[in-house]
């Protein structure tokens, strides 16, 4: 769960981690009130999509009366498909120099890892590689003093900003553990005469471990039916073609979809309904599948930990129930075969064993239709 | 011959009594895995298909040594279980949950590494000694023993492979699923590694998918160090950059971890990439013809 | 530091550990206070020395009269040395059971290790061996649920006792770690009918890791001169003798002592000045012996990192500034021995370079005066 | 021969720049020590006595490999030094501040274990193989090569038994100095192994004190696994209970750890125990003699 900037800002304070003095508003008015209170202000579109400032999300206001007029044009805009409901209204910051840092973690090394930079403040993509230093932390270490000298040592810094990172790098390094962060990113932090500022949040929280942070809002930056796969915990991508796809598991669900598109077809989202899932659920799944009026509908079922006979129940529960008038390709094998095969039967529902029969009967019953 | 786990691994059940558990402990035993023992918290004394059931990990190696434990454990109870396995001194862990938090998964890691255990998953099928072994969730009707050694990212799609494999009455030595989570603990690598030096394995199939490096470390390690045919199929050629696939893994942010990217990769090291699933048993022929 | 029991279980209470309600109380009245409060009281007395209930230090009192005549006796006794200027008065709790439990760091495994055995409420020396359950905890590991359950196990304990373990010990275990405690000490754990409740508090924190607890009280149950001492960074332990003994390192002051009584002398004290001492702090140690009136002194330099010279001329500098008339008994080896010995010299002292020789001259002194 | 390091031992200074650390660097150097660098953080690029200085012992490591490392650093600050020397991969750590927390201490010990690293100290005086390396605070005169090993938990008494043998023309192997705090590296067992397996050595010298069980666990190990003459000096035996004599250890509580279970323990396994340090030379010659 990616946070806005101002989340990722309020939980940078609370780790004492610097952040320029600054008000969330929720209108022109309180933008103009932050600004007479801040004096020359910058104000910033709490949006998650990550160009805001190009596409014009962020604006400088040097008066009051500017403030609100930029908040009155920012609350009007759309940026990356949704308007912002809060603005970021903050002190202007004097920056002598902008750093990139960010903690994440390494797949590969198994173990997160500290990212620096000196060329902050654009595309993290734009910094040369052998200008940014990685350091893989031992979690059974931590984010040692240590460490921190040797990555300045490698970046070429010393004195009062090594000392600025030797306080800051185990702040944002106990953020990143405790609030299990999948990425804690500052673009830029800003060397300002006062030490370093994060003049930016990115922070996105691991969504296997919201349980245990019952205090974090929860942030809904997404279209209603992803908001539903996510309340039915399914794997779910809107895309642009005519044939709705449902399988189960993620890899064979992209296999499905290349497997349409090598077809000459195209699918109409991804839909991975996991593994084991039980007939109520599945015939959500499905529902949801209906609502986006597909052309066609591809079922593509190899049943290890899901069984056929469940799948298919709850296929001919939700034909019985909505009624399913569009053509479908259903493919069935694996666990609890025959059983399904017969419940589909008795639907008067045809089903393959091939994946490659399905799909290409689901592109024939796309032409056809 | 097999690697990791052969007729001889003693195998614990982390959450035996469960519905997951307890059906998948049948369906193991029928594939002839040898199940020594399970571990259910407060459950201690009942028997589960007629294994029997401890209340703690070391309540069941001080009965019977383990050398491989599979939990099926609530992820949130995960991590738990697993530093528990491993401060039993067990050395083979298959996590099958999927939704481990990745900062747990790290801690896990970082004790497999201390204690020298290897971790399959989380998030994955787990791995079988075809004709052996099974410690996993797979169907055991497509895991018939044979030439062709298994690694793969994907759970479903590995089955899809294996059991057109299967259909051409081609068996396997071991089938690895890596686990689909950010964080696993085997990666490409390690696995081709054994297959290298694993007797019965004459030609591996590699089932990757877009998203992160795996797939191309894994063709630079097999140009450098492998002498055995690899054959490989990646998914994900029709995903658009920037959604993120299911797996944690199965995103193309930034260009990176590209189809092409990946298949240019594996081609380079001499690895021919399937179209279609159903291509690759034909490839395998070919590869081990040669 | 040993914390009062008090402040101990303000740490547990910080760290959601249940304890008895309670209040702190300097007089009788605030005693008789508490109690009308309170209704069953517990009135303990807050010293430092471990067999406060044999000697009479704590109280039941059922009324708030009783309360009040129980506080003004325990405010007059004398218990380890030392006056009460605190008791805790406490709710009595309903006790089932009373369970031991303690974390302390074992030397050997060089790691943490929790103690549990359902022999409470005893003296821990007590507690058979057999059942104490004693398990090491891997620091990069941390105390987790399931070490808990295997404590559990090996106790013989389950159900809802196992829960309030599984709650509680990993607390504990947060508090021993943060806190640099050298040992946390809950005996009795009681299980009352609401759970387990921290019926007493032994908490000791690591002198060395004071800093780190700014927070903390400084605890001060000791003679003025073991404070001096303290105040020196010096080891130094009041004893019955007659010769002062001051020497640098544990090990070797340790052996001068043993040497003192045997060739018959007693020593006054134990006083290691550590290695590498500069002038002042040497002489400002000798000033302290000094002030204990002893009859006879004896220094046993084996210089390493410690100086002979500086060790000299401390010594003849505090001789000419304080005047030292009792019967000295020096030695001296090691780094810039023959300076020392010159300085020693100038001053008008003999010294050896035998330590047996020093020590029996030292007791012959005795003999003499 | 000696135990631990010997005079190819590639040693680095942590804290070089410091009062303690230069003046001690420049009496190793007077006894032969290898030193190859120290670290200063902010004085890379200066010299110690000749010795290059770096900014981190990443940047040493990276000029030139290092074997063992000795720390001069204050307690507050010892613990990232130490780990740091571990994270660079050396394998031998000597610890010479007091007063280190004892939390510290047991975090350095347990990614010491993990580092499989050797560390001597905290608290300690360091140790030495005799006419080869030293790496430590003890005055050089008097450790001089020759046939008995010495190890021993507090630091100038141990100078003052060395001191007697010396005066006996008795040499030393090599000589290790425990350190005096509660958690420390080395036991009396882990250097007893080695000087058991060490073929220079013939005889050896345990000094202890009173306090914990170190003199019982080893009195046990002599007894179970060494062949070689032990000859002890305790100090303590004049020590009331209850009082803390300066040491972490030295302590008898609750009737434990007292001079005489240590004795007796001792005796029972053959070890003579001196009642003077002035007798040690005489015990080590009786023992040597049979």
């Amino acid at each position: 769960m990616k946070l806005y900037e101002y989340l990722g800002k309020e939980l940078f304070a609370r780790y004492d981690i610097p952040v320029p003095a600054g008000r969330v508003v929720e209108s022109a008015e309180q933008a103009e009130e932050a600004a007479a209170e801040l004096g020359e202000v910058v104000i910033k579109s709490q949006v998650l999509t990550g160009k805001r400032g190009k596409a014009g999300g962020i604006a400088f206001a040097s008066s009051a009366g500017e403030a609100r007029t930029e908040a009155e044009r920012i609350f009007k805009m759309e940026l990356g498909g949704f308007k912002a409901e809060k603005l970021l209204v903050e002190e202007k910051i004097q920056i002598e120099q902008e750093i990139y840092l960010a903690l994440t973690v390494d797949g590969t090394a198994q173990k997160p890892v500290v990212l620096v930079s000196l060329d902050g403040g654009m595309d993290v993509e734009d910094v040369p590689e052998e200008r940014m230093i990685r350091w893989p932390v031992d979690v059974t270490v931590g984010l040692q003093g240590f460490m921190v000298r040797e990555i300045c040592r490698q970046l070429g810094v010393s004195g009062d900003l090594q000392k600025e990172f030797i306080k800051l790098l185990p702040r944002l390094y106990r953020l990143f553990r405790e609030m299990d962060a999948e990425l804690a990113e500052i673009n830029p932090l800003a060397l300002t005469p006062g030490g370093l500022v994060a003049a930016d949040a990115k922070v996105t929280i691991d969504d296997d471990a919201l349980y245990r942070h019952k205090d974090l809002p929860r942030i809904r930056e997404k279209t209603d039916l992803e908001l539903q796969a996510e309340e039915l915990d399914l794997a779910y991508v809107e895309l642009d073609g005519d044939i709705a796809v449902m399988a189960n598991g993620a890899g064979i669900t992209m296999a499905t979809l290349d497997m349409v598109q090598h077809y000459g077809g195209t699918p109409a989202n991804f839909l991975d309904f996991g593994g084991g899932a039980d007939v109520e659920k599945t015939s959500q799944s499905l529902e949801l599948l209906l609502g986006t009026d597909p052309r066609v509908l591809l079922i593509n079922i190899f049943g290890g930990i899901t069984r056929c006979d469940v799948v298919a129940e709850a296929f001919s529960r939700v034909k019985e129930s909505k009624g399913i008038d569009l053509p479908v390709s259903f493919r069935l094998v694996g666990t609890n075969e025959a059983e399904g095969r017969a419940i589909l039967e008795k639907a008067g529902i045809k089903s393959f064993t091939s994946m490659e029969e399905a799909v290409s009967h689901a592109v024939d019953l796309l032409k056809q239709s | 011959m097999s690697i990791y786990i052969n007729d001889q691994t003693r195998v614990l059940v982390q959450g035996i009594t469960g519905n997951q558990g307890s059906f998948h402990t049948g369906q193991m035993l029928k594939y002839g895995t040898r199940i020594t023992g399970g571990v259910s918290p407060g459950k201690g004394g009942q028997t589960v298909e007629g294994v029997p059931v401890y209340n703690t990990v070391f309540e069941a190696v001080e009965n019977e040594p383990v050398d491989a434990s599979i939990l099926f454990i609530p992820a949130p109870f995960a991590k738990d279980a697993a530093l528990e396995a491993l401060a039993a001194g067990i050395k083979i862990l298959v996590l099958i949950p999927e939704h481990i938090p990745l900062h747990d998964a790290a801690d896990i890691m970082a004790q497999a590494r201390i204690n020298n255990a290897v971790v399959v998953g989380p998030n994955t099928f787990g791995l079988v000694s075809s004709g052996a072994s099974k410690i996993g969730i797979m169907p055991n009707q497509y895991f018939i023993p044979g030439p062709v050694g298994v690694v793969s990212r994907s759970g479903t799609l590995c089955y899809e492979i294996v059991g057109h494999l299967t259909e051409n009455e081609i068996g396997t030595t071991t089938v690895v699923g890596l686990g689909g989570d950010r964080v696993v603990g085997l990666h490409f690598i390690d696995v081709l590694k054994e297959f290298e030096s694993d007797p019965a394995t004459k030609t591996v199939v590699l089932v990757g998918e877009i998203g992160g490096s795996a797939e191309e470390e894994a063709a630079a390690f097999i140009k450098s160090s492998m002498t055995k045919p690899v054959v490989a199929y990646l998914a994900g050629k029709s995903a658009p950059p920037g959604k993120r696939m299911g797996h944690a893994g199965a995103i193309i942010e930034r260009g990176r971890g590209t189809f092409e990217s990946k298949v240019e990769a594996l081609n380079g090291a001499g690895v021919k990439v399937a179209d279609l699933p159903g291509e690759v048993p034909a490839l395998v022929k070919e590869a081990a013809g040669k």
